[in-house]
């Protein structure tokens, strides 16, 4: 795979003929990914989704990056489609805005995978499946663990991903509408952005402090948050005692929470996600049947049950 | 010619800005088919009662009566519909768009939807530019043309409309003397058509040559009209100054010791060619020649400025090699330059500041420029060059001319040159600041200082001078001393006429004169 | 020419009002807070908002000097990623002085790329820092590989002094912070290196015609812009003890922003060091009032639109003596 | 004064190549076209240069109108940020129940409603900077900040979705051989050519660009004028924002980022004075051009994304430096 891109960046022959030589005997998979380089999550998914395709010989694997912006996903999504790649799979930077450009790569008999966070439903009959996580059941999975924490009485500030995208808002969804229903003793306080930006947060958390004398705990809508949050109590004296949970444990949150400050977040792996995906990707194109959604496993993780996990790479 | 009803009559205009009165009261009239001058100090109102006669101002009192019709003018396109058009002194031109363009500015011909309507623009501007005797068409791009020529197209906009006033704002500022015969044909055409002319200059021999009558302002009020035919210089000197002015020829013998500048074979490029004078301490170099004919661009290569493609130039009997101003500096060169406000000045800086600026690297203590040190030599050039500033914490950009001129000289006797040039000393300074530096530069020849000047105007050059170079296109066409110039061998050299005259052996560049 | 020079006599209370206009605006904007939220000027809180401002502030010290030279810097929010990621990276393999040094001599290099190009070359700064802003993101997402970098002995580390510690009782950044603009404001308004910038600035010609070598000074601005960006760097990364590939993502605008609200004119020439902290902190508190009263995030940001064009015009009118501009 | 002497030795030059001379900018769409063709295989499609058509329109059509901003001597960094409010607005609009029972005209007030917003947005910046004196880049970006406010605000974060598949069809719809979208460019590209080049009011903005004392002088009412200006880059913002809504049938609060330095960018590239008074929409074209091509190029080449900013970077800084090459007055010239 590498190897094929920087070929074809120096000679423009080789590129042709390998690309002719592509298309002949295997199956060609375009993604173009949210974001890459934005947090560790997604650059891991990357790797390992590049890995994956290496390992399998019968497959060619053409990965691009919005960089976050839709006209630039959707741009990319019509150079695949221009590409006649055999599947697409894509990492929508909005569920909603890459729905026609799904419709598109439908139009053109291109299957389409969606990965990570899914599109909105208007767009579920042109995909053949959605594999990722299911970013709402995080949500809810979180507000359980906070409950657990709270033991269902408390007032808690919440720290959301960056506003407008569909993992941001379907977290925070799945959060407040499980927590509202668990347990009606916990109230959030208030809820900040915090931008995916560790930093960010660590400055939303000492505002939150300074307003409010008394937190008993922090959702985040990832770990990398939830440290700056961690970070910013403890630099006010005031983490002890205080519950903080996230979601997609970062090594970081793993760390915090072995030396026991940190009390649980929501397992997620982005090789498992990138392998998923790719899977899915092929056995589409094979024919084989898939299930619509198909989600893979991404269970609570907290202090007591964090030796059955590995520390995560990022 | 009729002599009922004066084209303009001005009653009592007075305009006021936050704290000061720049017109009180002006009164005064223009017949038609009349050149009448207009004449004061910097700072005397003339701008401002253009401005308020251009529409770009309201009066706070006062009227304005065209052709006995008292008129109310709210913009510039309403004087013009009025017949009074106002030619800047100022280059008001759009460099990137065509002389057609330029000089319908404002008021391009239109056909339907906006669009321009070329053909007829093109048409008319044809017409006048021809009159103009000018040899570039209404398409030329205005910045390919030179100053000279840029003015030409403002002067073309006095002929746009039926004018019936129009206002020449210091025109011959860069017009080379041909053109000036070509603007002063096209006044008096004017004056035929009965057209009332309003001329702003400071030029008294172009005033006496082409005007009717003279009117002086003098601190925003009118001061007295006057017959042209009936006085003299003196007399309009002493109306504007308050006191008259003496302004003969240099006759003083120099004391003239070693030499401190020797330059040969100097060349750059087609800018000049084969430059080689000495200049020794104690006398004043006259550089005398028309705009373009590479004197400035000598001055600059002398600092350090522009690289030259041949030549040596000597300081002080050993070979220098100039790179930079910095090296030019170190070396003892200083240059007043020709621009104040864009390369003398830097005018958001205080008066202090500006004059101690080249060498404030070496006013410290400790790390920190030194307040003291700073102010003493502030203090010194302020009294020793007479500068009127409240303090030195005034900027320099609400300085008048006279004295943001003051404040360039100071800074650069401050750095005790060995050799000082001085690129239009007095340009758009009034006449009693003009005869103060005048004096101040025969006192720094007396005192040892070896002195440059570059002059456009003749008396000037004259004035100070024990010796002059007189240049065309680029070459020096010849030398002079005080004893043997005269305004007619002078004119002849700058021309490239007449003996000695190296211009017409093998002129630079293929520029017709 | 008795219009143009009449300013000179404008009146003192307007001459006070456009020099320190922008300090009045900020003790009434406290003042304003102070009245609505109880919790606004209470010490934790002013800290807590100085302290957060510590790393705008210290980039808008080294912005300010290269808008004082007329020119502009949006690099500075790339290189502010680039330099945090470096400096968390290289703490756990080189130590944490090693890392210290390395960044601060990687990020002064791309500063120098800056002042070649704009200062040497005559580029347009706009463009140019446009140019590098784009290629240091991709530089850092090279160097990291995309990840998240992470220090992790955070517990023991001396580096931790510089955004956690405390100073004589104050925390690490607000001294920083504050004695960088101290020693800034001492160098631009009282040493002859700051007397060229504002020469430089205020009308570049002529500080040719002066013997200032123009090349330089534009040059050593984009080394000073670099120099505090690396400081503010190694407070970003001591704070978090990590980093990540964007965070320095949009600090260009908010950076400017500040140094705008403080009076400095993009022109050049005009502004002072002192000011620009004025500028931060205005930016600071009005992020950290809105928030305490309850506002919506993105309240902020409407707030800021109007106090950034209703300071400048406050600024703008003074000087020119009027409100409106007499443009027809 | 040089001038005098140097007028008459420009040499005579070929027509194209002066043209080339004037566009430089077209040299280099030129270089990165040929290059890509031959570098990779889905490059030189019909299918795919109309895709770059479609892809730069958005950044081109904002760039048309910064054109004309940009020769008066001003700027707008706030289209990025107006170009989400008339996304947001249009495709929220025309979900309204009041509009339900229209069918497609429900479009209508949507579309007019974000041009509008557009137009506002242009004129408000128009005016502070008229009446205030402050400078453009100040208003602008001021209001970058507060419009992205405003557009979170209004749609509380959300995306909206648009219901009617019309919408989106149109986007995705052509005419003839071409896409609409890429249609809809071409015709504003030659209107606003032929409005710069032959009105007026097209004329006066360079004149007001190029001197702002001399259009004063000659009653040319600046003040207005910008104001229109900064109203028709309004409408180019919304403009595009419609247009890219309509690809993607959606808009989100987020749309546009950074698309205000991507229009400079290409402006600049295109030849347009960031100092006023020069420039015109050949140039900008190209520089459109070069970037829709360099970044549509890359991706088939599958250049990766982190090397791809680099790339992006250095080219621009080597163009502008290139163009300050091409207009270097020689040896002679005055060492500032």
């Amino acid at each position: 795979m590498t190897k094929r891109i920087t070929l074809a960046a120096t000679t423009a022959l080789a590129g042709l003929m390998l690309a002719g030589a592509a298309q002949a005997e295997t199956i060609t998979i375009g993604i173009t990914q949210n974001n890459v380089g934005v947090d560790s999550y997604q650059t891991t998914y990357e790797k390992a989704f590049i890995e994956a395709a290496e390992a399998n010989e019968n497959v060619e694997a053409i990965v691009l990056d919005a960089g976050g912006d839709v006209a630039r996903q959707i741009a990319q999504i019509q150079d695949l489609i221009q590409q006649e790649v055999d599947a697409i799979i894509i990492w929508p930077t909005n569920g909603k805005a890459v729905v026609p450009a799904v419709r598109k790569a439908d139009q053109a008999g291109i299957p389409v995978v969606i990965t990570n966070s899914n599109i909105a439903e208007e767009g579920f009959e042109f995909i053949e499946s959605f594999s990722g996580p299911d970013n709402i059941t995080q949500g809810a999975y979180s507000a359980e663990l906070m409950c657990d924490a709270l033991d269902g009485e408390g007032q808690i500030v919440q720290i959301s991903g960056q506003p407008g995208y569909t993992t941001a808002i379907e977290r925070q969804k799945g959060f407040e509408d499980r927590l509202a229903e668990a347990c009606p003793g916990v109230t959030i306080m208030e809820t900040q952005p915090g931008d995916w930006n560790r930093e960010k947060s660590q400055r939303v958390m000492e505002s939150f402090l300074v307003k409010y004398d008394e937190i008993d705990g922090v959702y985040s809508g990832d770990d990398n948050m939830g440290v700056g949050a961690l970070n910013a109590a403890k630099a006010a004296g005031r983490a002890d005692g205080m519950i903080f949970v996230g979601a997609t444990n970062f090594a970081v949150g793993y760390e915090a929470m072995g030396r026991g400050e940190y009390y649980g977040s929501i397992y997620q792996s982005p090789v498992d996600d990138a392998r998923n995906a790719l899977a899915t990707a092929i056995a589409v194109v094979n024919g084989e049947d898939v299930p619509f959604l198909n989600y893979f496993d991404t269970p609570k993780i907290t202090q007591e049950n964090m030796e059955e996990f590995s520390k995560p790479v990022f | 010619m009729t002599e009922s009803e004066p084209t303009l009559r001005l009653e009592g205009i007075v305009k006021t800005f936050p704290g000061v009165r720049a017109l009180d009261g002006v009164s005064f009239e223009v017949r038609a088919g009349e050149v009448h001058a207009l004449l004061g100090e910097n700072g005397a109102g003339k701008s401002t009662l253009m401005k308020v006669l251009a529409g770009m101002y309201q009066p706070d009192a006062g009227q304005i009566v065209v052709s006995g019709r008292p008129v109310v003018m709210r913009n510039p396109i309403e004087a013009k519909h009025n017949g009074v058009i106002l030619i800047h002194q100022e280059l008001s031109l759009a460099e990137e768009m065509s002389v057609a363009e330029n000089i319908f500015l404002g008021e391009l011909p239109r056909r339907r939807w906006g669009f321009v309507d070329w053909k007829s623009l093109h048409e008319r501007v044809a017409t006048i530019l021809d009159k103009l005797n000018c040899d570039f068409g209404p398409r030329t791009r205005i910045d390919t043309l030179s100053i000279a020529k840029k003015q030409m197209v403002e002067i073309a906009r006095a002929l746009t409309h039926q004018a019936r006033i129009v206002v020449f704002d210091e025109p011959t500022a860069s017009l080379t003397d041909q053109e000036k015969v070509v603007l002063f044909d096209i006044i008096r055409d004017l004056q035929r058509d009965g057209v009332g002319i309003v001329y702003i200059s400071h030029r008294m021999e172009e005033i006496f040559t082409i005007s009717n009558r003279i009117s002086v302002l003098r601190d925003g009020t009118h001061r007295g009209t006057l017959e042209t035919a009936e006085t003299d210089e003196d007399e309009v000197t002493r109306l504007m100054i308050g006191r008259s002015l003496s302004y003969e020829r240099n006759r003083e013998a120099p004391d003239v010791g070693d030499v401190a500048l020797a330059v040969e074979g100097l060349s750059c490029g087609r800018l000049f060619d084969d430059i080689g004078f000495e200049l020794r301490a104690g006398e004043v170099l006259g550089f005398y020649g028309l705009v373009g004919a590479g004197r400035t661009e000598l001055a600059e290569t002398l600092f350090g400025l522009r690289r030259p493609t041949a030549g040596r130039i000597v300081l002080g009997g050993s070979e220098a090699r100039i790179d930079s101003s910095v090296e030019a500096i170190r070396q003892g060169i200083s240059l007043v330059p020709e621009s104040r406000k864009e390369q003398g000045l830097v005018l958001s800086m205080n008066c202090r500041d500006n004059m101690t600026l080249p060498q404030i690297d070496d006013l410290t203590a400790g790390p920190f420029v030194s307040n003291g040190g700073e102010i003493a030599i502030y203090d010194m050039y302020r009294d020793q060059l007479d500068i009127k500033a409240p303090s030195w914490r005034q900027l320099v950009q609400f300085l008048s001319g006279g004295n943001q001129q003051k404040i360039v000289i100071g800074k650069w006797l401050a750095m005790k040159p060995r050799v000082l040039i001085v690129d239009e000393p007095t340009r758009g300074i009034d006449v009693g600041s003009k005869a103060e530096i005048h004096n101040l530069l025969r006192e720094l020849a007396r005192s040892g200082y070896a002195v440059m000047v570059i002059s456009s105007e003749m008396p000037e050059v004259l004035h100070v001078s024990d010796r002059i170079i007189a240049m065309y296109q680029g070459r020096i066409t010849r030398q002079f001393t005080a004893a043997e110039v005269n305004e007619d061998n002078l004119v002849q050299a700058i021309s490239g006429i007449g003996p000695g005259s190296g211009g017409k052996a093998r002129p630079i560049g293929a520029q017709a004169a | 020419m008795a219009s143009t020079t009449s300013p000179d006599r404008i009146k003192d209370l307007t001459t006070v009002l456009a020099r320190q206009g922008i300090l009045i605006a900020f003790i009434l904007f406290m003042i304003g807070f102070g009245l609505v939220s109880d919790r606004f000027l209470t010490p934790e809180n002013l800290m807590t908002v100085v302290r957060q401002s510590a790393i705008i502030g210290v980039m808008a010290i080294g912005v300010t000097v290269v808008v004082l030279s007329g020119n502009l810097d949006l690099s500075v929010g790339s290189m502010l990623s680039f330099a945090t990621v470096l400096v968390v990276d290289l703490h756990d393999k080189l130590g944490a002085a090693p890392a210290i040094g390395v960044m601060l001599v990687a990020t002064l290099c791309i500063g120098a790329i800056n002042g070649f190009l704009v200062g040497f070359l005559r580029l347009n700064s706009l463009i140019v820092t446009l140019g590098m802003l784009s290629a240091i993101q991709g530089v850092t997402l090279i160097y990291s590989g995309g990840k998240n970098v992470d220090i992790a002995d955070q517990e023991t580390t001396w580096f931790a002094i510089f955004g956690r510690g405390e100073v004589l009782g104050m925390a690490t950044p607000i001294v920083i912070f504050l004695g960088l603009a101290a020693i800034m404001h001492l160098v631009i308004a009282y040493t002859p290196y700051g007397r060229r910038i504002y020469a430089v600035g205020g009308n570049p010609t002529a500080a040719v015609f002066s013997g200032i070598r123009r090349n330089r000074v534009v040059f050593s601005t984009y080394l000073v812009s670099a120099f505090c960006v690396g400081i503010a760097a190694i407070i970003l990364g001591s704070r978090v003890m990590g980093s990540q590939n964007n965070v320095g993502q949009g600090y260009e605008l908010l950076v400017l922003s500040a140094v705008i609200l403080g009076g400095t004119s993009l022109l050049g020439g005009s502004g002072t060091i002192w000011k620009t902290v004025i500028g931060v902190l205005i930016l600071g508190f009005i992020q950290n009032g809105l928030l305490l009263l309850g506002f919506p995030y993105f309240a902020q940001w409407i707030v800021t639109w109007i106090v950034i064009i209703l300071a400048v015009w406050l600024d703008v009118a003074a000087k020119r003596g009027r409100l409106f501009s007499p443009i027809a | 004064m040089a001038q005098v002497l140097s007028t008459p030795t420009a040499p005579r030059l070929s027509g194209a190549f002066r043209w080339l001379l004037r566009h430089p900018i077209w040299g280099f769409v030129a270089v990165v076209f040929i290059f890509f063709s031959f570098a990779t295989a889905h490059f030189f499609d019909v299918q795919n240069l109309q895709n770059v058509l479609v892809q730069t329109s958005t950044i081109g059509l904002i760039a048309l109108g910064m054109t004309l901003v940009m020769i008066n001597g001003n700027i707008d960094l706030s289209v990025g940020a107006t170009l989400a409010l008339a996304a947001s607005l249009t495709v929220d609009i025309m979900g309204w129940p009041v509009f339900a029972d229209w069918g497609n005209w429900q479009l209508l007030p949507a579309v007019l409603a974000g041009l509008a917003a557009g137009v506002a947005i242009g004129a408000l910046n128009g005016i502070i900077v008229w009446k205030t004196g402050v400078d453009a880049f100040i208003v602008t970006l001021g209001a970058m900040l507060g419009v992205r406010g405003l557009v979170f605000v209004y749609t509380e974060e959300q995306s909206f979705y648009a219901m009617n598949f019309a919408y989106s069809d149109f986007g995705a719809s052509s005419i003839g051989p071409l896409p609409t979208l890429a249609v809809i460019f071409i015709v504003c590209a030659i209107a606003i050519h032929l409005l710069l080049s032959q009105t007026v009011h097209g004329r006066n903005t360079y004149a007001v660009g190029g001197n702002r004392e001399a259009a004063v002088n000659a009653g040319i009412r600046v003040g207005p004028h910008m104001v229109v200006n900064f109203m028709i880059v309004g409408f180019f913002a919304a403009l595009a924002g419609i247009t890219l809504s309509t690809q993607m049938g959606a808009s989100t609060p987020n749309l546009g980022r950074d698309y205000e330095l991507w229009v400079i960018t290409a402006v600049v590239l295109g030849g347009t004075k960031l100092t006023g008074g020069a420039g015109n929409i050949i140039g900008t074209l190209g520089g459109v051009l070069a970037i829709g091509i360099l970044r549509n190029g890359m991706n088939l080449m599958q250049v990766p994304a982190f090397y791809v900013l680099v790339i992006l970077g250095t080219i621009l800084i080597a163009v502008l430096f290139l163009d300050k090459q091409l207009n270097r007055k020689g040896e002679e010239e005055l060492r500032l």
